[in-house]
């Protein structure tokens, strides 16, 4: 490959950062002396990473092999791969799955219409400023602090939201969190509630990237204010909108405080998604062995799961990144 | 580029849906906002006042709210009974901790990963990120057993290696984006200058430095909010703010204003953080996917 | 924490065969070479049989254990206290506090590893007591040691209130005595009298009995009383609802409260296997029989008149909504009383609350007609176990804290402090404790005494639940399989089934 | 101050050749420009020079020392890179500070060299701006002051001034020119724009593919070119090409176009030239639009009737391009009325200032 001069150039050379440079580094990082350099910048966070993270998975491996045993004394059984084929007979675990996808396609699909219809609502308005401030202050929460505080707001003695809910006829006389029903409208409402704003950002960033041009030609051509979303804006949102969902989806599995403090699971298993099943199995029921099998199936999912979000990163046409910022 | 402003044309049907957008505007408004003005208003009550709740249907009785003495009791008693000064400090220590070392240490790899050509670099990176996004709960235990064996559990040591698992690998992930943006020509124009390696990175340092300044904020944010992590490695000798307020449910009671007095000490300056880098706010949500 | 006197024993504890789980992996990575444990330290004096008491509190004095706990108030209240140790003993006693599932995986974690960094542990009786049984010390090996400071009442079953021992003490097999009990909570009933006064008047023309809460009141008559409160709220809002179970997040609470409700019918049980023991393969299980289903009805209609919030609330949510003014009645931990009765936190203060046992079960939902119906009451013992994988010398100097948090005098002065809950009979023939009976108290634990210790601990009324080694996965079991029922998922007979088939598969029936 | 020798350099990138074979020889306080379009390999050579590539196989020599192996901070070179390269975050006084600050230069002297170096340029009052401040001409200058601070033994030039506006750009030629001449230091100058090249530099340095074409004063490339690569990269207008065959007529040799409308007869040198390189059959006839006449209307006395195809004034002098037969050649004049796009107009050839190439090879045989 050879360093063509177009790709070298810079415009603007204020503008160092956000424009993209050549893919081929020069030789002078690319030779033995280079590379060891190279290498003892790299290896201290690698080690540190390898001992965190490498060393635990090495483990959890060792563990879903094995039956680990609860009694002084005794080492633990080889199991090959019994924990894993356990796990077909294992009701909750199919329900856990099942939950986690019904729980993320709710909470995916209402903040991400949510969050689009107010992105594009307040797309160049006057009142955008306001709102990004306002987006801010959710997404900041602990979520513990969220999963406390909609507790609060959800509890059938004192809670402002059950009193409305209740006031509005919605509740049928019943409660929030205790309704098998509600209850997972209520963990995906505080989600929803965190999360809606950063959909809304990530979709405006979007929308400034949308070309004018576009839109300008699409108006022209005849097309009105939802015909120009649908068929300009939309096109040009969806890797945003991927990410956005890849991102969420990922969190959703991964954070489980706001469930664990709101309901735990339940009631009857109905907001127990695959996570807090694991969280029981491991860390109450002491089943390490099946926890760690579980475990695994989680890391799979997160590892397909980032095998598509790096292949969107590593999108050649980079339509994603903009020039400028970052 | 043309402006950016969309010519529009008044018609009935319009003005109707422009009430709507503003409806809308409103209840999104409300509801992004309310929670926490319940939780800062629910911070300044007594337990007793926060118990009350007008009757069902009674629209009317929606004062009751407001209806209270202001009491900062609870931020007295967290402070002084509940030892919230020090839990402050312990997040603080613990986030900041993690975040310099995560991007100290990110920051150097990130530029080698930038700069170096290697075989299996994708997959490198790959690892790296999967670090990331794998689920807490899956390596817990292990990590739990890691770090006792290493005497770190409760301690503040402990906790800041516990946050830098999932900032380590984002800092360089995020960095690595910021350096390949760096053109090598500043590098090379160091190297002719008559710089050595080292000093020629230097060089680039105050270039990605408002990106590193507002990751290392991210950081922060990340490590303070954490929970799973300050709960199982941290508490003991170094209890955080979530841990402390998941602790107000007990013992006997969920001291519901404390809790909200809590939380409101939580997220506060999470906020403020928020605000001061919002610039980098969702390229670090969105691991750097989305650039603002 | 680092620091170690200079005429310490070992400078660090050993290391022992490092983490058996999974020791193999860990060991080949070499981090194993590292462990110092949690900062414990042991300094030793020797000591005779005939040496004076006070050369037998003090042999250990400038070591360091490590004590692992629930946050409990008794827990508190000895940490409050534990100067009075340190000064007896010159032990200086770390306690941490964790909320349970935090405490159940460290404690798991460490006994499994047979490290020991925590030597003293909370033993929970069902949680951590029943999975982890074979990891804690024989406190038999002690408590008859002369060269220890032993306690004068000794540590025999019958100091304690009855089957308490057993209960915290005793897993699987007669003969070591696992942890001493050091708080208890008990369940009694709590309820508003200034309302049963006000409105008994309006149920009995609905009733025709009066509302009354004794000794002989039912779960029937609770369904009755649950249900009119009911309908009294939805006409009157000021009026709470009747009653609320414990159907939260929180396995064990759950588990324990429809244990209650099973028991009080015909002392019916899970298994077959004698209580006090437990056991480590308890056969096939009883849910799913016709008294199991017949009992279960019940509960449904009790859950169907209740708080319409009754399936978030675990003890302390429920603790609150009854502090709150939100149910005129709950079954409670005796425990609880203190925060109940502190009138800055509680519209329930101030004599408005009476205690009482819990309630009778009712002949007529006894499945075989039999009139064998209980007042049922059951409880969590949380005794204090010493990690056997700790060294000799440190398990001595843990048995001496056990000693004095499970004596007479720490006892008392936990009572007095933030309300404790005695477990040893002493604390109650004390005069300032008999005093303390009755309103006004100093002691607001002390208003439930009759209700507990006079009554409902007594048998046939006890009910200690089935000790197994796998007992938090039968707390969750029996949570979900009843949440389902009272959700109106399954009907109480397919619930209990599922509830018997899950129990059966993991116990390989 | 120093001479520099490329002997026997090649270059790869993997298995891709970016320069083969290179041999240049710069004189000392020479002005050398390396030209050639995008990958011709001119890059690679200042970067090597400058110690920023690694020499695949031969040697590079400053004076007498061999510099294959010394680091770039020790080559005692200054560069100028094509979008500057400046530090954003410094002062143009820091910028221009820093080689000397690296060379643990006192303070005082590295001040009165920066003034003095900013004297030079003219931008002493804007030692305190940062580069954003500044427009790109004064990055230019700031960039070019950063270099001669140390007054290196080379000055390497990396197409400093392609990103500036054309007025500017021809200012800053005289300048570069000005300033060399002043300082006296071997200057390599790297541009993909031949009339930097033509401009400035003492001797050209042609490379296409990564092959040195040929290296020669401005006046040697633009008036011998050796191949039709350097014919054609080089002048502006570029020069015409026309397939044509010889034909010997007795001792005459002319070149005809494919259509045959054209047909020049070759001067008996031109002619000699090509028996001597044994040229026959087709070659490409090369001239530039300075060497062809054009007239308007049919009555002009030329050799060649031809037809307008486009006519383009450029202020005092035109562009006329014609069409003879199926070639379109483009013609350089004063400017005048030539007619309407489709007209006749006379064309005539300056048979002096003919280049003839292999048709094959690409290479001139005069």
């Amino acid at each position: 490959m050879t360093i063509t001069e177009s790709e070298r150039g810079i415009q603007d050379p204020s503008e160092y950062r956000g424009v993209r440079r050549i893919d081929h580094a020069p030789q002078i990082f690319n030779n033995q002396p280079a590379r060891y350099y190279l290498m003892w910048l790299l290896l201290p966070a690698i080690i540190l990473l390898a001992g965190i993270s490498l060393y635990p998975f090495v483990w959890l491996i060792y563990m879903s092999l094995h039956e680990v045993q609860l009694a002084p004394g005794k080492s633990d059984l080889w199991a090959g791969f019994d924990n894993f084929s356990r796990l077909f007979s294992d009701k909750n675990f199919a329900r856990g799955w099942l939950t986690l996808f019904k729980y993320s396609a709710l909470c995916l699909s209402v903040e991400i219409s949510l969050g689009v219809l107010v992105a594009v609502i307040l797309n160049n308005s006057r009142l955008e400023k306001l709102f990004i401030t306002i987006f801010l202050m959710p997404m900041m929460m602990a979520p513990v602090v969220a999963g406390f505080l909609y507790m609060f707001l959800y509890n059938g003695t004192f809670g402002w939201y059950f009193w409305l809910l209740r006031s509005l006829g919605v509740l049928d006389g019943g409660s929030i969190l205790g309704n098998k029903f509600w209850a997972m409208f209520g963990v995906v409402a505080t989600d929803v509630w965190q999360w809606t704003p950063l959909i809304a950002l990530i979709t405006l960033a979007g929308l400034k990237r949308v070309p004018q041009e576009q839109v300008e030609a699409n108006m022209v051509d005849g097309a009105g204010p939802v015909r120009n979303f649908f068929s300009v804006a939309l096109p040009n949102l969806y890797p945003f909108l991927l990410i956005a969902i890849l991102l969420r989806f990922m969190d959703n599995f991964r954070f489980i405080d706001t469930i664990l403090i709101m309901t735990g699971g339940g009631p009857a298993n109905a907001t127990k998604i695959l996570p807090t099943y694991l969280f029981d199995v491991s860390f109450k029921f002491f089943e390490l062995g099946r926890g760690a099998a579980i475990a695994f199936t989680l890391l799979l999912l997160t590892i397909l799961l980032g095998l598509v979000l790096t292949k969107i990163f590593e999108d050649p046409t980079r339509k994603i990144k903009s020039n400028g910022g970052g | 580029m043309a402006s950016r402003e969309i010519v529009r044309y008044k018609s009935p049907a319009r003005t109707m849906f422009s009430a709507l957008v503003i409806l809308f505007l409103i209840v999104f408004f409300v509801w992004t906002v309310l929670p926490l003005a319940i939780m800062l208003i629910s911070s300044f009550k007594d337990l007793l006042d926060a118990f009350k709740l007008p009757a069902e249907g009674d629209w009317g009785g929606i004062g009751v709210m407001f209806d209270f003495e202001p009491t900062g009791a609870h931020y007295v008693e967290l402070f002084t009974e509940k030892n919230f000064g020090e839990y402050m400090r312990n997040s603080l220590i613990a986030s900041l901790g993690s975040a310099v070392v995560s991007v100290f240490l990110g920051s150097m790899a990130a530029y080698a990963l930038s700069r170096a050509e290697f075989r299996g670099k994708r997959d490198l990176l790959f690892w790296i990120i999967s670090t990331r996004m794998a689920p807490v709960v899956a390596v817990m235990v292990p990590l739990y057993v890691i770090f006792r064996s290493s005497g770190l559990v409760g301690t503040l040591p402990g906790l800041i290696l516990a946050y830098t698992t999932f900032n380590l690998p984002f800092a360089i992930w995020i960095l690595k984006g910021f350096f390949d943006n760096v053109p090598y020509a500043i590098e090379e124009a160091a190297l002719c200058d008559g710089a050595n390696r080292w000093q020629a990175l230097r060089m680039i340092m105050p270039l990605v430095a408002p990106g590193v300044g507002a990751f290392i904020v991210l950081c922060v944010l990340f490590g303070w909010n954490d929970f799973l992590f300050a709960s199982i490695i941290g508490s003991g000798g170094a209890k955080t703010l979530p841990v402390a307020t998941a602790e107000l449910v007990q013992p006997v009671k969920i001291q519901w204003g404390s809790i909200m007095a809590a939380g409101v000490i939580t997220t506060v300056p999470m906020m403020f953080l928020g605000l001061l880098i919002r610039r980098y706010l969702v390229t670090g949500l969105t691991m750097g996917a989305v650039r603002e | 924490m680092f620091q170690v006197p200079k005429n310490a024993l070992y400078k660090k504890i050993s290391r022992r065969k490092f983490l058996e789980l999974g020791g193999g992996t860990a060991v080949a990575l070499g981090a194993g070479s590292l462990g110092v444990g949690l900062g414990s330290v042991i300094t030793r004096r020797p000591v005779y049989a005939s040496s004076s008491m006070e050369a037998k509190w003090r042999q250990y004095e400038g070591s360091k254990l490590v004590f692992m706990s629930e946050n409990t108030p008794p827990s508190f209240a000895i940490r409050d206290n534990i100067k009075a140790f340190y000064d007896l003993t010159g032990i200086e006693v770390e306690i941490l506090t964790d909320g349970l599932p935090t405490v159940q995986q460290k404690v798991g974690i460490d006994l499994r590893s047979g490290q020991a960094d925590y030597q003293l542990n909370y033993v929970q009786d069902k949680p951590i007591g029943s999975p982890f049984a074979d990891f804690y010390a024989d406190l038999n090996d002690f408590s008859v040691d002369d060269t220890l400071p032993l306690d004068p009442q000794g540590y025999g079953d019958e100091v304690w209130f009855e089957n308490y021992l057993d209960a915290c003490g005793v897993y699987y097999e007669r003969g070591p005595i696992r942890a001493f009990p050091y708080d208890c909570a008990v369940s009694c009933t709590f309820y508003r009298q200034d309302l049963f006064e006000k409105l008994t008047k309006d149920f009995e023309a609905d009733y025709g009995y009066r509302m009354e809460f004794t000794d002989e009141t039912t779960y029937k008559n609770m369904v009755d009383f649950t249900a009119f409160f009911k309908k009294m709220h939805e006409r009157d809002a000021s009026i709470p609802y009747g009653y609320a179970q414990h159907h939260g997040s929180f396995g064990w609470t759950t588990q324990l409260d429809i244990q209650r409700h099973m028991y009080a019918q015909n002392q019916w049980l899970d298994f077959a296997v004698d209580d006090t023991l437990g056991s480590k393969n308890p056969g096939p299980a009883n849910w799913g029989d016709a008294q199991s289903v017949k009992a279960m009805e019940g509960y449904k209609a009790l859950a169907d008149v209740s708080h319409p919030d009754n399936l978030t609330n675990g003890t302390l949510e429920l603790n609150t909504v009854y502090a709150a003014g939100g149910v005129a009645m709950q079954i409670q931990y005796h425990e609880f009383a203190a925060s109940v009765e502190d009138s800055e936190q509680s519209v329930a203060a101030g004599g408005r609350t009476a205690y009482a046992m819990g309630p009778k079960g009712d002949p007529s939902w006894n499945a075989d007609g039999s009139n064998n119906v209980v007042n049922a009451t059951n409880c969590g013992i949380g005794g204090i176990g010493i990690n056997a994988g700790a060294s000799m010398d440190l398990q001595r100097a843990a048995f001496i804290f056990a000693s004095w948090a499970c004596s007479h005098e720490t006892q008392l002065m936990v009572l007095q402090g933030v309300g404790g809950t005695p477990t040893r009979r002493s604390v109650l023939d004390l005069p300032e404790v008999k005093a303390a009976r009755n309103r006004p108290t100093s002691m607001p634990n002390a208003l439930t005494f009759e209700a507990v210790y006079d009554k409902g601990i007594r048998s046939p009324n006890m009910v200690l639940g089935p000790k197994l080694p796998k007992a938090n996965e039968y707390h969750e079991i029996v949570r979900v399989g009843t949440q389902q029922c009272i959700s109106g998922e399954l009907s109480a007979q397919e619930a209990c089934e599922s509830v018997r088939d899950e129990l059966n598969a993991i116990h390989g029936v | 101050m120093a001479t520099v020798t490329i002997s026997d350099v090649w270059k790869y990138y993997g298995k891709t050749v970016a320069v083969k074979e290179l041999n240049i020889e710069v004189r000392d306080n020479e002005f050398l420009c390396l030209l050639g379009p995008s990958g011709c390999g001119k890059s690679s050579t200042l970067r090597m020079l400058a110690g920023l590539e690694f020499i695949s196989s031969g040697d590079i020599y400053f004076g007498d020392t061999r510099v294959n192996d010394i680091p770039p901070k020790d080559r005692d070179i200054a560069m100028v890179f094509e979008n500057y390269a400046l530090y954003p975050h410094k002062t143009v006084f820091e910028n221009m500070a820093n080689p000397l600050k690296l060379q643990k230069m006192n303070k005082v002297d590295i001040a009165e060299r920066v003034e003095w170096a900013a004297k030079m340029l003219e931008i002493t009052e804007l030692l305190q701006r940062k580069p954003v401040e500044l427009s790109g001409g004064q990055k230019q200058r700031t960039a070019i002051g950063r270099a001669i601070v140390r007054e290196p033994k080379v000055f390497l030039f990396d197409e400093p001034i392609a990103h500036l506006d054309a007025k500017l750009r021809s200012h800053m030629r005289g300048e570069l020119k000005h300033l060399q001449r002043r300082l006296e230091t071997t200057t390599i100058y790297v541009t993909h724009d031949q009339l930097e090249g033509m401009t400035m530099a003492d001797r050209i340095a042609v490379m296409h593919e990564g092959v040195l074409q040929q290296l020669g004063t401005p006046s040697e490339i633009y008036n011998h070119p050796v191949n039709e690569f350097v014919a054609g990269f080089v002048g502006e207008p570029p020069m015409n090409f026309v397939d044509c065959y010889i034909e010997r007529q007795d001792d005459a040799v002319a070149l005809v176009n494919d259509s045959g409308q054209m047909k020049l007869l070759l001067s008996d040198a031109q002619s000699r030239a090509l028996a001597e390189k044994s040229a026959d059959g087709v070659v490409r006839l090369g001239i530039r639009p300075d060497d062809l006449f054009v007239e308007a209307g049919q009555g002009h006395g030329l050799d060649f009737t031809a037809k307008i195809f486009i006519t383009e004034p450029l202020g005092g002098d035109m562009l006329v391009e014609a069409e003879l037969g199926d070639d379109r050649l483009t013609i350089k004049r004063k400017i005048a009325d030539m007619g309407q796009p489709g007209e006749a107009c006379g064309l005539a050839f300056n048979i002096e200032k003919l280049h003839v190439f292999d048709r094959e090879t690409g290479e001139a045989f005069f």
